[in-house]
């Protein structure tokens, strides 16, 4: 299941919902990532780019699915304005082993970061700011070649 | 005819999302020449290609990427999300 | 928060509580290990050291949070006699940055595996048998030398 | 007097999870010694202590840890927690 979306999610409900669907799951994992109010921030404002959004988060699943040999594996994305504590994405993966569901779910966080068409815009009392890509989050790639 | 489409401050500096170019451009780098080209807006957004990123037809590529027969060309900085 | 327990537990429930008490957290991250029917299981029965459990889990979190700066780190960890599909345990990890959600978890999970003081037995149509440590899992420990 | 206690194979193999020894152990290995020379069960249960761990009172420890004033040993296969 991938899921890009304005409307908020629920963490627990949709963890609830993966690891009823699985069968055989030894170990079941889930990231989620928050908005923090950081310099005091007040909002994020999320762009991306509809026609490639989907097919690019297709291509990481499918990837992360055929190397760790997850059971399953979910991506919830949201886009829009989200202000501080609100939950913008979370992955969810499943493995009969905890490597094999740890090491999925950072390889979909490290390419969502960096290769997932999405934009970030700092809203603050002063003014805004579009959020630099970091070269961390780049190098971060080279750990999986 | 084709697509080209912008994001983030791409989109802002150039002041719209999507426009149609008639071009005869063969690779993504001659389009660049050609957007920056047309007025300064176009030019300021192009200045600096370290800091700008191409997808044609929604597939990340470099900028010696043949065009060929694409429909959409778009320009953005690195992606942050997660 | 710290809970060993009979009583089985509520995967999404617990995750929106531990969300909800966070503050500053960027990352947030969830394991939980579910009981495999491989090979014919039946039911997991799981022993543990009353006196030393809490103690040792202790032990792990405050090294965890140390180490990792965690914002905070909630274990579960169930005994008794577990049928196939079940929870066994969880752990949930806070962070600002998801490297430090996701290493405290990994740490956290690796520390019980091998430093907690339970006990797997295995029961089939044919029999029980005791779960016997992974050279892999005491050798994960060394990562974190 | 220090109370004994066993888990996992140790236990069912001794066939009791808890005893009390009157000893006068210096260390792990000397009361490993005093226990194995009980009976056949526990000789049985501490033949091979490679398979064995110790805690002494709730701490893991090795066997060469001196008992001092402990008030309890516990005596395990290696732990399979998570």
């Amino acid at each position: 299941m991938i899921s890009v979306q304005s409307a908020p999610f629920d963490l627990g409900d949709t963890a609830n919902r993966f690891a009823s669907a699985q069968s055989g799951a030894g170990a079941i994992v889930t990231f989620s990532g928050v908005v923090r109010g950081d310099g005091g921030l007040i909002a994020l404002e999320i762009e991306h780019y509809d026609a490639m959004t989907l097919p690019a988060i297709e291509e990481m699943v499918s990837a992360a699915r055929a190397r760790f040999g997850l059971l399953d594996a979910w991506v919830i994305h949201r886009y829009g304005r989200l202000t501080v504590g609100e939950a913008i994405m979370m992955v969810a993966t499943s493995a009969p082993h905890r490597k094999d569901a740890f090491a999925g779910a950072e390889f979909l966080m490290d390419y969502l970061k960096s290769r997932a068409p999405f934009w970030k815009k700092e809203h603050r009392a002063d003014g805004t700011a579009w959020v630099a890509a970091k070269d961390s989050d780049e190098a971060a790639l080279t750990h999986w070649d | 005819m084709i697509t080209v489409v912008y994001f983030a401050w791409l989109r802002e500096r150039i002041g719209l999302g999507r426009e149609q170019i008639e071009t005869q451009a063969k690779t993504v780098a001659q389009l660049v020449a050609e957007l920056s080209a047309l007025d300064s807006y176009h030019a300021a957004a192009f200045s600096d290609l370290r800091a700008v990123r191409v997808a044609v037809d929604q597939v990340l590529t470099d900028f010696d990427a043949p065009l060929a027969n694409a429909k959409e060309v778009a320009f953005f900085p690195p992606m942050t999300g997660g």
